[in-house]
């Protein structure tokens, strides 16, 4: 049986950058004067991410986020809060539908800069059962603009 | 990276056994060290041949044929039954009901025996150590009949608490609902010591998940004491899609059928229907004989290696591996010291997430259970979302708890903790 | 006393297909004339493979695991799901709920759905052609919620009555539950029109079971146009233990869980538990992954050889048996003409009891089925208390119709009927 | 495969014997005056029996069946009732032990002549599927017994 992951996959994806966001989870905590909360579960391993968004119009003006999960969970979310801070909903879902690419192994998007950071995910991709993890956040974001645009 | 096997291993004393070799996954694959035998076991060779024979040679559709081929398909699937009895101590040959798993055999208790016997007003007592198929088909008859479901708490080391247990029993109190070896945990509880209690303060049936016991312990059903017993054939070497539920045969004999259908009437009328004995009634439709088969070839593998050495098999992996464990810094092991578990070691260690943990394990070829393990009510008790599990069998060996502890460190190098 | 077979046969016009050489049993005995596919069918070796293969390469418990091993189960069980549901038309893949078999998906819907929404009053709508499996679930139902249970009669030569249909349907009808083939008889039933029916006399929903239309069929559930559909897999070349009920994403999101557990819960909490999403909270426990491939597998062959022409196989089959059956004296043939049937022909011969034809025909190697074919209620409208039934499937050919009319002159002789 | 069913073993099941009695069967109908009525019937094949059967003290002085069914059961009915008419309850009890044993394959229990016509239907312990049939009216005979004795 040939398993994907190798050391250099597994130092790929647990690289410090997303070890510090996860030990330091930037936009963390309760946001007051918040237009919408969303919460999601991951009930495979018990992850769950509340989010917390104000709006101006349809730019997110601010995000926060809480719960608890993995590295890669908390990791992409604190990402995806920094990302997306003050831009547009249209804006945002383009950037939530690369991100969704990259996790599903199209290689090109590991090269778009309007990615930024997330791009450090790109290799979650190699590993199936965390895929979910890495979309949890951006599960939960689309929720709100959902909601948001209703 | 992964730890070397030796080509030769012994099962508990056993002369240079290499059991791994019965199994065609683990013998095609070296490098893997499986230890998520709680979740599922892996199947020796035996098994995945009597399935086949089956198949190839009695294939045809039990009870309903008068051919020959037809009658050879009822024996096999009536030996199986037997067999499977006799490995669980059942001497009364009706009373053991194939299902689909132990999942099924505890709704089919919580609905058929539940629904009858639950009232408003009445008492329902589940453990915080359940697995959540016995957990949640009380809570929802307990909702749909008003009832109390009412939850033994734990010791501060995973064990059940029965002095907790003791001051939840009463006169209102139906059913008690426990498992035999918890799945999370591994805790093995004193199944005769709480029946004893039940007894004692209560008219309250007992209905045991064995999922856990049945693959691990010698078990006799007779001699248990309790009124229902559930087990999964996947987790004691079997194929999937088979279990069953064990019950005394004046209660099973009482209950109303669970599913209706086919082989499990007597005699149909437009207006009224009556039932087939047992062990038909609790069986509708079309038997699945050839797991059935398989699980007998399973027991049979198991007999023949003796359930006191897959016992102390475990035993001596077990302590080996909390030994080792314990060595690691900021490693956490829940539940009871090694002695009163089955072969099932849960854990975290320091910030790594149990989930991070068997990724990076998982590329080191060791598979080891991350999650709740199907029993949030622990999980929010243990105050963690997730542990880390490693659970052993037959197969497993020496170097797979050094694969384990080897993998460990490389996920502490990977999060930034030094070398202890 | 065994007919020859000969070495080379046709499949429906295809070029010299030896079907039977796929399927072991039958391969490794040439004198063996199975002809009981209706009760269950024989498996072709690229089933049998693919159990094998998913026990030696893939077994996990599927969902449950972080590791690459268990990735891979969850992978083979949902290609399983995708693929069967693309065989039988389900555009919406988590519509197709995987049971043990069509008799737990119908009483998946009696008890979930039915139990939500029948009450005191109401009016369920049965059939005279139906399985006990269709049949006993929604008399049980009836009783425990005091609706009242009707059962749409046939026509003289065992067709459903539309008319009489027409007439039992009304403001009150919750539920039409009805067959798509009938297994006693063959008995193709005309879905479209009787939806139809349905939905211009009535706010019910339809419950067909395809048991027997699924591995005979062409079938597609989205343009059939009924609300629920069940299947079984054995019967349809598929191992034994797996099958499925198919619904519309509304309904089944809308309907209580059935079995509670595993698998299928989002949040257990003390008191309460929330649901997973579709298929999941129709699941509970650890799924039968291996048979779900198995069945697959098998649906890969059918797709081979083309739904169509597995139909018109079993129709120039059916035709040459219709001949040559009633050309025996005193031999008579139930239900409607050959081309109203699928593969399937119930008779009776004399005062030759249907259990003494079966042994006399069994004793020559043809295995037939006698007996109520779990259809008490048909039977009686028959007013006959069995019938002998030959069923037919891809495997089989003109050898085997030729041996079945052999045998029975051979019953006739030892029943003293002279020769006709 | 092997099949255990020849010819000859069919023949030897379907004796002339055995078609007599299933087409005129003995004791068939209604019993006036009965004391005890039982039936069973056989789930798989549909077969069903009716037996009525009046006492004189422990003698069964009386007795007939109804019901219907294939050749071995209704011969098997047939024969049962003339050989135990008359009979005490003791005896009746082993001679169907001896019945029981023949439709198990026990070939000393074919030489017996308490069994009388009974005899004839020891092909059928070669069809397994067919041994419930004969024993039908049997289990419908013991479980009058057993009334009558409690
Ligand atoms: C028409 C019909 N419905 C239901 C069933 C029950 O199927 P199963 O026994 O596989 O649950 C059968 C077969 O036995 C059948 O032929
Ligand atoms: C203790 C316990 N109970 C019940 C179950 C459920 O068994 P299954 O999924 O085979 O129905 C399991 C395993 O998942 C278990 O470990």
């Amino acid at each position: 049986m040939s398993r994907p992951e190798s050391a250099a996959e597994l130092s790929a994806l647990y690289q410090d950058l997303i070890l510090d966001h996860y030990r330091r989870p930037r936009n963390k905590g309760a946001l007051e004067n918040a237009d919408t909360r969303v919460e999601m579960k991951n009930p495979l391993c018990g992850d769950e991410i509340a989010l917390q968004v104000a709006f101006d119009g349809n730019t997110v003006s601010d995000l926060r986020f809480s719960g608890r999960g993995c590295s890669i969970s908390q990791a992409s979310a604190s990402m995806m809060t920094q990302l997306v801070k003050g831009k547009e909903a249209e804006e945002i879902k383009a950037i939530g539908r690369r991100f969704r690419d990259l996790m599903l192994g199209d290689a090109s998007a590991a090269g778009e800069k309007e990615l930024g950071q997330l791009r450090a995910l790109s290799g979650v991709a190699r590993f199936p059962a965390r895929v979910k993890c890495a979309l949890l956040a951006w599960n939960a974001l689309e929720t709100a603009l959902a909601e948001r645009s209703t | 990276m992964r730890a070397s096997r030796s080509e030769v291993r012994t099962f508990n004393g056993a002369r240079d056994v290499n059991r791994r070799a019965d199994f065609p996954l683990l013998a095609n694959d070296p490098g893997l060290h499986y230890l998520d035998s709680a979740a599922t076991s892996q199947k020796p060779a035996s098994v995945l041949d009597a399935i086949r024979d089956f198949y190839e040679t009695s294939n045809a559709n039990p009870h309903r044929g008068a051919y020959a081929l037809s009658v050879r398909a009822t024996e096999c699937y009536q030996q199986a039954r037997q067999r499977i009895a006799r490995f669980l101590g059942v001497r009364d040959v009706d009373c053991l009901i194939f299902t689909r798993g132990t999942t099924e055999a505890l709704n089919l208790v919580a609905n058929s025996w539940g629904r009858a016997h639950v009232s408003h007003g009445d008492e329902i007592v589940v453990t915080a150590l359940e697995h959540h198929a016995n957990f949640v088909p009380w809570q929802q008859l307990a909702i749909e009949k008003q009832a109390r479901l009412r939850v033994c708490e734990l010791s501060s080391d995973g064990r059940l608490d029965l002095d907790c247990l003791r001051g939840l029993l009463n006169s209102r109190t139906r059913v008690v609902a426990f498992n035999h070896v918890s799945n999370a945990l591994g805790t093995i509880n004193p199944v005769a010591e709480i029946v004893e209690l039940i007894r004692e303060n209560s008219d309250a049936i007992s209905v045991c998940d064995g999922a856990q016991s049945a693959p691990h312990l010698p078990v006799s059903f007779d001699t248990l004491g309790v009124d229902f017993y559930a087990f999964s054939g996947h987790k004691m070497l079997g194929p999937m899609g088979i279990g069953g539920l064990i019950g005394k045969r004046a209660t099973l004999e009482a209950m109303p059928p669970y599913q209706t259908g086919g082989d499990m009437i007597e005699f149909v009328g437009d207006e009224r229907t009556t039932w087939n004995v047992l062990p038909h009634k609790f069986e509708a439709g079309t038997p699945n004989a050839a797991d059935a088969v398989g699980l007998s070839a399973a027991v049979e593998y198991l007999e023949a290696l003796g359930m006191d050495r897959v016992l102390s098999h475990e035993r001596s992996l077990m302590s080996r591996a909390q030994t080792r464990l314990e060595e690691i810094e900021g490693l956490r092991i829940y539940g009871p010291p090694a002695l009163g578990r089955s072969g099932v070691v849960s854990f975290t260690m320091n910030d790594v997430h149990p989930h991070d943990l068997a990724t990076i394990l998982d590329g080191q070829g060791v598979c080891i259970r991350a999650g709740h393990h199907c029993a949030q009510p622990l999980m929010r008790r243990l105050d963690v979302p997730a542990t880390a599990r490693a659970s052993f069998y037959v197969y497993n060996d020496e170097a797979d708890i050094d694969a384990l502890v080897t993998g460990i460190m490389k996920a502490r190098e990977i999060f930034g903790y030094v070398p202890t």
